[in-house]
């Protein structure tokens, strides 16, 4: 923890306002040194100390080595790369980057240290967003009595309210320890809020009757004054009826999570097969093609338009529908139009076509997954109810799949193509003597179908693998979700989807994630025998 | 395919060949040493034993979806506890041989169980073994067909749960707790009443056995098929409701033969355990439930033979493709599937034997259907 | 405007229609009479390109349509009341008069004219029951106001009256006779009830074993040689 | 014959051939590369290439073609421990000649079989050490997350009674297992996130193949960082991280005896000629091709073997059997590996990489020379006597 | 359940063997069937008119077990509650119907229809090892003759003409020989001579069954009424009843029902 003395003097001179880029002081080639070495312990130790000058010129040292921008000859002199030009670390000055460089080995130890050094002086920062994220990188760390001075040093200069409540949380969590009961009662009752699991485990601790318990890491003897005991177990009392709270509301949120991204697998096959009764087995490799054509994108953007790559979805939606779209309609024209009558049929065509589909992206791409990438935007999460993390990417998709719903509802329901799809699937030499081209419907209709599945692999490809097998992890429960629903029933497959993911999810906790798949399929199984035509069923003449 | 017409007299004389000469195999097998011309490696006879199985499970099927209209997607499940069934007592008969030379199984031991679970109990006599491999998919089947035919679910929803059942059973036998082995299942098989089960003659006797049950299967399922219960079971495919009507239940007829299907499927099974030599939870992926349809309808269902020759022409073939061309054979294959379905509307038998035309209009026939239920 | 000639067509071996010829002059109601099975459904289903034709030539307004989709033929106006209603089961009543519109352009197929609910009130009680759900006979009178809803220039009835009550026919033998004085339009009747048939029909048609044995104009209908082709 | 054919037992289809194929490959170019050294007693390698489909029953048989139809010397194939069992029986019968590539549960010792992967000593344990030090973090508690089956299972058996010895409370494990191909990690990550508030946290990840994209994108944006609780996995290699972004995984740590990134000769020149190979051969992103641990097993694997026949001077299994016990080779991985005359399986060294931003590994952690295998984990009751082996 | 509830289960002593007592059938809210009483006596040939929608073909359905009263209950004879009953129970418990639209297997030969709808025990093991013996051989073929489908036995019952699957049904029906026969506009599309033909087959069974006709056609009605009571079906009650001149004559059936 020496880093942090360090910092309080730099603190010191910070606030006197020398801040900023002056001319390059160097970095101590010592702490360089060491740096290169291979003694973890003098490694950790020069981290500190290059933090400790405390300028940017520290920063950018430390900065590089967190990115592993940071390189080392064999005899240890070190040089920062950065952009196309090598600096000399303890010059700063731009040189040819000599042989035998070897980049700097970091590792988790090291990065912790880095990462503390690179806050503590962020803290200081006159931008007021790299105060707030070096705040907010330091919660949940347990701060000793001299990080609790530059603390409270920082707090004092710190204008912005948010950034001044998180430090002030970093102080209370430091002051459980203070010696004067009064101040560590304070802090309690201050931390009955938070969050930070930091602050839990020392509260358990406080509480804690001697050792025995189970107060993790650190159990001891609990707090000596009973005064602040109470205070503690009640503290702790709110904060666990809270996180019990947080824990269910984000069990709910993985279930209709998890129920979006069946939704969005089912979707396709809701058409394909709901509504035209096609056992399409290939409909797993219509979503694995829309998640092949996202990776394309994301392929060109990265080699065309690199600064626009976090847009690639943009263009990889729709191209994802159109492409797996066409495909469906090529099936449609070349296979299946002639098994219209014979459903069964269609099982084996389909099969077929799907083993075809799948070995041709293992001779085009390879048998191995490729990767596709969430854009900035859509990596990370925010954080709710304290702990509770809502991955963007998930959201995004919850999103996404109300829109797809609702656009494939009012084709079905508002159009006129609608209706004449569901004529032609019911009877379709009846709706050709009236007038409508059966032939055009059903291409569009297994186009739709097919081009709604490519979204959906179009937003797979944020969540899981995208590879030749993408397909067969999907299929079995799409179908599953589909027939619960209830054949031909949009509203139902919706339901559907959404029940088993919020069943499943909130039993996950419970039975473990193989208990609770085995339970959802029994599940299945007895559900159907309550209502034999899925959960939408019609009654009456008309369904005989 | 209305009922179908009895064996003619040409079709028992091919019958009777084509078994003839199936019959032949072990006896090369046996007579002739390898590097002789006349040899039959074991690996050919091996083969065509595995294939048989599977032609097995294929029929079965057909007996239920060719004939009675129930697409089950769960057909795998039977053929595998019938496999589990007959493996059980293959692992007991290994003895000491394992590797921790313990009374009990290897993963048994693994897992420190002192003593075997109740349903492994009498698992030591090859003959319950037997018939726990009849009996049980027989008995799940009758039990699941029960509930499942009394609260009439049908077509889809019934092809769905059949798979939902076969997945889950999966997932259980992947447990390792589950005390089956878990994931690695049942191998390295020793010995089969005293004999072991690599030694010739053994192989040979099993393939017979197989080759056996097979053609008694094939004639009693073709004769259950030109029964008045034959006609009486396509009536269920073709319009179960009607069929009410004039007085008969469906629930009972449909048990009969979706138990009696399960049932052969475990026959299957317990044949194919020795002569593979391995059983795992993966014979119960619903992927291999629908192979077995495939098969079926490749050869054409509702034929009973068709069903045979599609399981060996499928599995003839992937065996064939996958050393030939490693890379390319899925083209093959699928490929194969799609024109099999454009191109042979009743499956490839459906080039071999002309059978009356279908009804022209089936709009018309669905119809009827639904005025009728 | 419909010209049939030496129509012929095979179920398979069978061949069912031998050589038919007819003509359904616009504005005029012809009559298709014939025991069962002799080939009349069949003949109709040639004709509106539901079964394929062997050999023969089937022209309308002068354009040889014998090749014609089902659709193209709707197109160019002609309707069709099939045997056995053939109604949409899981759309709504409204819904299937909606389908009866298919072939006029979006404008004016938005809206169901009243003319047929004053011919059916039933259906429009029943505007949003499915019709699978609807008894025999209002199915029947809902394929027939499906029909007449795509303002056809000539109209195909396969026994219109079957499974309609007694009223409800007369209600429709009225419609048929109206739709001919307006002079526009041809309508071929296919129907078993002769005397139905009879006050309708300009001309007539037998068939017997996919021949035409008999035709001519409504008076000469009672003759003893048309009497003996229906008998049995 | 003029030729000495060998058999290729890797799945190029179904849900292995994700990590099988590239082994296959490696394969090919191993028999390429001792080709043009003039081949093995004067005689060119001929390769037999077949597609087990993973489908188990169907290794089984494609092992009885190999050896009893194509009569190859021997096999080099399978990854997952149920395709090994269930060709392990033809082996014994028809005594034909398998070496296996991949880290495995250990439990097993068969004659007919060369074990090139890790044992469970030479891979679990070492992570599970060097998580404990201060180095790497000095865990307190642990989450043992697997798939589903024997590997996952065994290990953490064998770990659960290692970290047990090490004084860690029953308390502080917590072992917790997804079907085959789970994509749905929220729940269980959530789970790792509630655990880790009881004391410093470590995941030991034997999650199998496919599954790992999903978990560890959901890793990433739930914010797990590797500095909070650090995921060693025993199945993810640099192929795996080619399917993943890996710049939210920055410090998650893999144990491996080999990683493309270690700095030697003999691996500069491996990594060489498999992308020269790769781009020859036009495999699929061939740009981006990289090695990995299993790659490396069986290219050490094939020249063993070459040197074991020259030795023996005959392909004769039990000769070459009897010539491969001491087999020495200077690997990729920088060690020089030797066979192990008695347990069949490899003196290998043990490494422990960071992720990269780059989809590489960090070596932070790597054993003085290498270990000797324990394929009857000491830590299995019941293995007390095999000790020796 | 069993399949076979014995034919001499059926008690007729007060000569009746049919009630409907109050029959109401509705679906969400629409009343089918509206309190509908009616009975049918032992050997009685009944007609029932009404318009369409009526609820005629709906009391086939509840009488046969194929809709479940909502309300009211259904007697075959003085002891079987219908409304308790499987299809197939009442049907092997002796009624036989007719649907109004043409029901038959499509995909089996005219000839196994009716071997299918024989009179027998209808259980799994019977019917497996059934074989016909010439007594019942010569009873199709009788009944082939009667609906003028001999020569057409060895065809597909699907390829069968309208009218033609109309007259197997009616055979099939024969075939089962059940007390209780329901019509449901057996003439539709039947040519007069062909009607006529019907209507002397029915006049022959009056008396060996009980049957309840359902007809649009009233010249056919009145050939088979006769004497016998007419009934007139309105929104699912009875409007009228009585002989076939009377109900012709009442105004409220002329109405709602033949009209002007
Ligand atoms: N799909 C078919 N395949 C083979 N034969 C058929 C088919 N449909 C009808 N038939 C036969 O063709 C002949 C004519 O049938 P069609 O339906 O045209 O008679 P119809 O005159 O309409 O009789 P109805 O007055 O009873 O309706 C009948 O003998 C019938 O058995
Ligand atoms: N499942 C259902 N849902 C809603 N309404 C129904 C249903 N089944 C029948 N109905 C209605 O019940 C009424 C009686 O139908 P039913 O078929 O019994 O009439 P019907 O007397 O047989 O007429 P028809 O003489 O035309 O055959 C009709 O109005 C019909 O629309
Ligand atoms: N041996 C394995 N990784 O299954
Ligand atoms: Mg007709
Ligand atoms: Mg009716």
């Amino acid at each position: 923890m020496k880093t942090w003395r360090y910092l309080l003097c730099s603190a010191a001179l910070v606030l006197q306002g020398s801040v900023g880029p002056v001319a390059y002081a160097a970095v101590a080639p010592a702490a360089l040194q060491a740096l290169a070495g291979d003694d973890p312990d003098a490694r950790v130790q020069a981290v500190s100390d290059i933090a400790a000058q405390a300028d940017a010129d520290a920063a950018r040292v430390l900065q590089a080595l967190k990115n592993e921008t940071l390189y080392a000859t064999p005899d240890g002199k070190v040089f920062v790369a950065e952009g196309g030009s090598t600096l000399d670390a303890s010059t700063g000055k731009a040189v040819a980057a000599p042989a035998g460089l070897d980049g700097i080995v970091v590792n988790n130890r090291l990065r912790g240290a880095v990462d503390a050094a690179l806050s503590g002086l962020a803290l200081l920062s006159p931008q007021r967003n790299e105060r707030l994220a070096a705040a907010r990188a330091l919660q949940g760390t347990e701060p000793d009595a001299a990080q609790s001075t530059l603390l409270r040093k920082a707090a004092k200069v710190e204008t912005d309210g948010e950034i001044a409540v998180l430090l002030q949380q970093l102080l209370a969590v430091a002051d459980l320890h203070a010696p004067e009961a009064g101040t560590r009662k304070q802090a309690v009752t201050a931390l009955a809020g938070s969050m930070d699991p930091n602050v839990r485990r020392i509260l358990q601790a406080m509480v804690a009757r001697g050792p025995g318990s189970d107060a993790g890491s650190d159990a001891g003897s609990g707090d000596p004054d009973p005064g602040v005991r109470a205070a503690a177990k009640a503290a702790l009392d709110t904060i666990d009826s809270r996180a019990a709270r947080t824990e269910f509301v984000g069990n709910l949120f993985y279930g209709i999570s998890l129920g979006s991204v069946l939704l969005l697998a089912a979707l396709g096959l809701a058409i394909t097969f709901g509504l035209m009764g096609i056992i399409n087995m290939a409909h797993g490799e219509l979503l694995m093609i829309g998640a092949y054509t996202t990776y394309g994108c994301q392929a060109l953007f990265r080699h065309y338009l690199p600064g626009a790559v976090d847009w690639y979805l943009a263009a990889a939606l729709p191209a994802s529908f159109i492409v797996a779209a066409l495909a469906g309609m090529a099936l449609e024209r070349t296979v299946i139009r002639w098994l219209y009558g014979r459903p069964l049929e269609t099982l084996l065509a389909t099969w077929g076509i799907s083993l075809m589909l799948m070995q041709l992206v293992r001779t085009l791409f390879g048998a191995q997954n490729v990767e596709v990438a969430n854009p900035a935007w859509m990596s990370g999460g925010v954080t709710v109810l304290g702990t509770l993390v809502l991955p963007y990417n998930r959201i995004a998709i919850i999103a996404f799949a109300c829109i797809v719903v609702a656009a494939v509802w009012l084709v079905l329901t508002r159009t006129r193509l609608g209706l004449f799809v569901r004529a032609v699937m019911q009877n379709r030499r009846m709706a050709d003597c009236v007038g409508v081209p059966t032939g055009r419907i059903d291409m569009m209709t297994f186009g739709l179908g097919s081009g709604i599945a490519g979204l959906g692999g179009a937003a797979l490809s944020q969540l899981g693998n995208v590879g030749p097998d993408l397909g067969q992890a999907y299929i079995i429960d799409s179908f599953m979700v589909v027939v619960l629903g209830g054949v031909g029933q949009l509203a139902g497959t919706v339901i559907a989807a959404l029940g088993l993911g919020e069943v499943n999810k909130l039993l996950e906790p419970v039975a473990g994630a193989v208990l609770a798949k085995i339970a959802i399929l029994v599940f299945i199984i007895v559900f159907i025998q309550r209502r034999p035509q899925g959960l939408f069923a019609l009654k009456g003449r008309s369904v005989e | 395919m209305s009922s179908p017409v009895m064996f003619s007299r040409p079709a028992w004389t091919v019958l009777a060949l084509v078994a003839g000469a199936a019959a032949l195999l072990p006896v090369l097998h046996l007579a002739f040493p390898p590097g002789h011309a006349l040899h039959v490696s074991a690996y050919a006879m091996g083969l065509t034993g595995k294939f048989m199985c599977y032609a097995l499970a294929a029929l079965a099927l057909d007996l239920v979806w060719g004939y009675t209209g129930i697409l089950s997607l769960g057909h795998g499940l039977f053929f595998a506890l019938g496999a589990y069934a007959h493996g059980m007592y293959l692992m007991r008969a290994i003895g000491r041989d394992g590797v921790y030379q313990s009374d009990l199984p290897d993963f048994m031991v693994f897992l420190d169980w002192s003593a075997y679970p109740w349903y492994w109990a009498g698992t030591g006599s090859f003959w319950y073994c037997m018939a726990l491999a009849v009996l049980a998919p027989g008995l799940l089947a009758s039990v699941f067909g029960y509930f499942a035919f009394r609260s009439r679910i049908k077509g889809v929803y019934f092809s769905i749960i059949t798979q939902a059942m076969t997945y889950a059973f999966m997932l259980l036998f992947f447990r390792n707790d589950t005390g089956f082995g878990g994931n690695n299942g049942f191998t390295d098989f020793k010995r089969i009443l005293g004999h072991s089960v690599t030694a010739p003659e053994t192989r040979a006797a099993l393939y017979l056995a197989t080759l056996a049950c097979l053609v008694g299967a094939l004639l009693l399922c073709r004769w259950i098929a030109r029964s008045k219960l034959g006609r009486v079971l396509q009536a269920v495919r073709d319009a179960e409701s009607r069929l009410m009507f004039i007085g008969y239940d469906p629930l009972r007829f449909k048990l009969f033969v979706w138990t009696l299907s399960a049932m052969l499927c475990g026959v299957a099974g317990a044949l194919y355990v020795p002569q593979v030599g391995i059983v795992n939870p993966s014979e119960m992926s619903p992927a291999n439930s629908i192979e077995i349809v495939i098969w079926a309808a490749v050869g054409g269902r509702g034929t009973l033979v068709g069903p045979i020759l599609g399981a060996f022409t499928v599995n003839g073939l992937k065996s064939w493709f996958t050393a030939a061309f490693p890379d390319l054979w899925l083209f093959a294959l699928g490929l194969l599937f799609i024109l099999v379905t454009l191109f042979m509307q009743k499956g490839m038998l459906g080039l071999i034997k002309r059978r009356e035309k279908a009804v022209a209009e089936p709009v018309s026939v669905a119809a009827v259907e639904k005025e009728a239920a | 405007m419909l010209q049939v000639e030496h129509l012929n067509q095979y179920y398979g071996a069978a061949h069912t229609l031998r050589g038919v010829s007819l003509s359904v002059p616009q504005g005029q109601c012809v009559a298709l009479l014939g025991r069962n099975g002799v080939g009349k459904t069949t003949l109709l289903k040639c004709l509106m390109g539901v079964l394929p034709v062997a050999r023969g030539k089937v022209s309308f307004d002068g354009r040889d349509i014998t090749r014609w989709q089902p659709h193209q033929r709707a197109a160019a106006g002609i309707a069709y009341v099939p045997q056995g209603r053939e109604i949409f089961a899981r759309l709504t009543v409204e819904e299937n008069l909606l389908m009866g519109m298919a072939v006029l352009p979006r404008r004016e197929a938005a809206a169901i004219r009243d003319d047929v609910f004053e011919l059916f009130p039933v259906l429009k009680e029943m505007l949003h029951r499915r019709g699978g759900d609807l008894s025999g006979g209002q199915q029947q009178q809902l394929a027939i106001a499906r029909a007449m809803l795509s303002r056809p220039r000539l109209i195909i009835f396969d026994e219109p009256t079957e499974g309609i009550q007694p009223s409800i026919i007369k209600d429709i033998g009225r419609v048929i006779s109206l739709l001919r004085e307006r002079g526009d339009m041809g309508i071929l009747l296919c129907e078993q009830y002769f005397d139905f048939a009879r006050e309708l029909a300009d001309r007539f048609v037998v068939l017997s074993r996919g021949e035409v044995v008999a035709e001519g104009v409504q008076a000469d209908m009672d003759s003893e040689h048309v009497r003996r082709h229906l008998a049995v | 014959a003029d030729t000495i054919k060998v058999g290729i037992l890797h799945s190029l289809s179904g849900t292995m051939a994700i990590s099988e194929t590239s082994l296959k490959d490696v394969a090919l170019m191993t028999i390429d590369e001792i080709n043009a050294k003039g081949g093995v007693l004067g005689k060119k390698l001929e390769p037999v290439v077949v597609d087990p489909a993973s489908n188990w029953p169907l290794f089984a048989e494609k092992a009885r073609q190999l050896i009893a139809n194509d009569k190859v010397a021997a096999v080099f194939g399978c990854w997952t421990s149920v395709s090994r069992k269930s060709v392990l029986p033809v082996f014994k019968e028809l005594n034909g000649l398998l070496f296996y590539p991949v880290q495995y549960e250990g439990e097993e010792l068969e004659k007919n079989v060369f074990y090139t992967g890790a044992a469970p000593n030479q891979q679990a344990i070492p992570a599970v050490e060097y998580l404990m030090s201060k180095e790497g973090g000095g865990a307190k508690r642990f989450v043992l997350l697997g798939t589903d089956y024997v590997y996952p299972r065994t290990t953490n058996k064998i770990l659960r009674a290692y970290l047990k010895s090490k004084g860690v409370k029953d308390s502080d494990i917590d072992e917790a297992y997804t079907p085959f191909g789970h994509a749905d990690y929220q729940t269980i990550v959530a789970n790792i996130k509630k655990f880790s508030a009881g004391g410093k946290t470590a995941v030991i990840s034997t999650i199998n193949g496919d599954s790992n994209v999903p978990f560890y994108k959901e890793l990433g944006n739930a914010g797990l960082k590797a500095t909070d609780v650090p995921v060693v996995a025993f199945s993810v290699g640099e192929e795996e991280l080619r399917g993943v972004d890996t710049k939210p995984l920055v410090g998650h740590l893999a144990a491996w005896n080999y990683f493309e990134s270690v700095k030697n000769p003999v691996n500069a020149e491996f990594i060489k000629k498999w992308k020269a190979y790769a781009t020859a051969k036009k495999l699929p992103n061939a740009a981006t091709a990289v090695t990995n641990d299993p790659m490396e097993a069986t290219y050490v694997g094939i020249h063993m073997w070459a040197q074991a026949v020259e030795k023996a001077k005959s392909t004769d299994t039990d000769k070459v059997i009897a010539a491969m016990g001491g087999q020495s080779f200077q690997s990729p991985s920088g060690f020089t590996l030797t066979m192990d005359a008695t347990n069949h399986h490899l003196h290998k060294p043990v490494m422990i990489g960071e992720i990269k931003g780059d989809g590489q590994f960090n070596v932070v952690w790597k054993t003085k020379q290498p270990l000797r295998a324990q394929p009857w984990s000491p830590f299995i009751k019941g293995n007390e006597g095999k000790q020796s082996m | 359940m069993n399949s076979v509830v014995k034919r001499d289960g059926l008690d007729t002593a007060h000569g009746v063997i049919l009630y409907l007592d109050d029959v109401t059938v509705s679906f969400d809210g629409f009343r089918a069937l509206n309190k509908l009483n009616l009975e049918i006596e032992v050997g009685e040939l009944r007609c029932i008119i009404g318009p369409n929608g009526a609820g005629k073909t709906t009391m086939m359905d509840v009488i046969t077990g194929k809709t479940r009263p909502t309300s009211g209950s259904a007697y075959f004879g003085q002891t079987m509650d219908l409304s308790r009953m499987s299809e197939p129970e009442i049907a092997t418990a002796g009624i036989g119907r007719k649907f109004q639209r043409p029901t038959v297997f499509e995909q089996h030969t005219v000839f196994e229809n009716l071997e299918l709808a024989i009179r027998m025990d209808k259980g799994v093991r019977r019917t497996l090892f059934a074989r016909l013996d010439t007594a019942q051989r010569d009873r199709i073929a009788g009944v082939l003759r009667l609906v003028r489908l001999h020569g057409h036995e060895n065809r597909l019952a699907g390829l069968l003409s309208h009218g033609q699957k109309q007259w197997l049904e009616i055979g099939m029906l024969l075939m089962q020989e059940p007390q209780l026969l329901l019509l449901d506009e057996p003439v539709a599309g039947m040519s007069d001579a062909e009607t006529a033909r019907t209507a002397e087959l029915l006049n022959e069974l009056r008396g060996k069954h009980s049957i309840v006709v359902v007809e649009h056609d009233m010249g056919f009605v009145a050939e088979i009424a006769q004497q016998g009571k007419v009934t007139v079906l309105h929104e699912g009650s009875v409007l009228a009843q009585g002989r076939m001149d009377q109900v012709q004559a009442d105004d409220k059936v002329i109405e709602v029902y033949l009209g002007r």
